[in-house]
């Protein structure tokens, strides 16, 4: 299981700010992707979403290590 | 990364203080002074807004803010640069961002608070949920041009 | 020739009150505002500078300056506008003119700044001459992009 | 005699911030202008110097009547 944060409308799409992703850690990020779809809410999310690790863009297939901070991004809308 | 031209980069809940930040980038070598704000409008998109909530994610939003920051006084030597966004609830005219460049030309100083503001609507997480007169609420989806409506 | 979108506009001796600038064009329809300072800066042209006086041929750079605001709004619906260019002895650091400009969105307000100081170096009859350390003094002439000696 | 406001340089050219023109109105911009550089420091003005009427922007053969402000205007450097 990998922790994901979650916030705005991915945090509505899911109705919490954090949830374990049913994979394991190392994983690719386009893998935990699919991953979070598969859960309820999961469809609300869009075919690429933005995924950040330890506070960093991260490219698909970027690899998430054990402990790493991952966060799921909404479309931006800052300003 | 050692930046001392980045006087000041913060994403808070108090609203922003104008004049503290016009003063953090004050220099004897500064000639010229470039403020933005964004401020919370009435209508947008053309429905009535009461207000909108501000959600970061506060750490990276502060790290992309001050990447943003180091990135445009590395590419013009003699920027100084101070930024904060703010987060929480805000009703209309309040201001969500403020963006304070100075250096010793004008140019340099326009260019500067543009170039900051257009990266930050590109690449910093933050999120605002409109609120509409009508009870309605949504959150702006910049990638299709409008909201997507919740609940 | 009323234009209601035109603020404020004045040269001034007292110091600039910036607050009260951005408060002129502040309005439920405004997402931005641009303000622009510019600042005496210690060196010009190499030169150690202790301070500028300004010379203004008052009511015709009163008169130039709400054109310009004028003619700007005019060619952008919706941008609010107020300007202060102030005369007498500046020091290092004080603000020496001041453009505040609002619109519903960032471009406008950004692009009427820059227009407005543009316009305000081409056309204002206003004039400056530095004080240097040496106990110098000369009127700064743009056209030769320098200064002419006095004394 | 039409009388002329100094500014600035040219103030300090003439040693007045406004003298009287030896020309009659009504006039040319560019006929006042040469009667002006005839007075002592009127070697300092430059060739084609700026003029304003009535606080606008005149040009060289623009004509200058009775009781008109002429404004004699070094060039400007505002900001």
């Amino acid at each position: 299981m990998i922790p994901v944060l979650l916030f705005a409308s991915y945090a509505d799409a899911f109705g919490a700010r954090r949830l374990d992703a049913p994979v394991g850690a190392p994983c690719r990020v386009d893998t935990l992707v699919d991953a979070l779809r598969a859960l309820p809410g999961g469809t609300r999310l869009p075919a690429q979403p933005l995924v950040a690790v330890n506070r960093t863009w991260a490219a698909p297939d970027a690899i998430i290590s054990v402990g790493d901070e991952v966060a799921l991004i909404p479309p931006v809308a800052g300003g | 990364m050692h930046s001392p031209d980045v006087r000041h980069v913060a994403v808070v809940t108090d609203p922003i203080d104008v004049v503290a930040l016009l003063a953090a980038v004050a220099a004897p070598s500064s000639g010229a002074t470039s403020l933005f704000l964004g401020t919370v409008r009435e209508v947008n998109d053309g429905r009535a807004v009461t207000g909108i909530d501000y959600e970061a994610y506060q750490p990276m939003a502060e790290s992309e803010l001050r990447a943003i920051a180091r990135e445009t006084c590395a590419d013009t030597a003699g920027l100084l640069v101070a930024v904060e966004h703010r987060v929480g609830t805000l009703l209309v005219g309040d201001v969500s961002v403020a963006i304070a460049v100075s250096h010793a030309h004008r140019a340099p100083a326009l260019d500067g608070a543009r170039r900051i503001i257009e990266s930050l609507k590109q690449r910093v997480p933050i999120w605002k949920q409109e609120h509409y007169v009508d009870g309605d609420r949504a959150w702006v989806d910049p990638t299709t041009s409008g909201t997507a409506r919740t609940a």
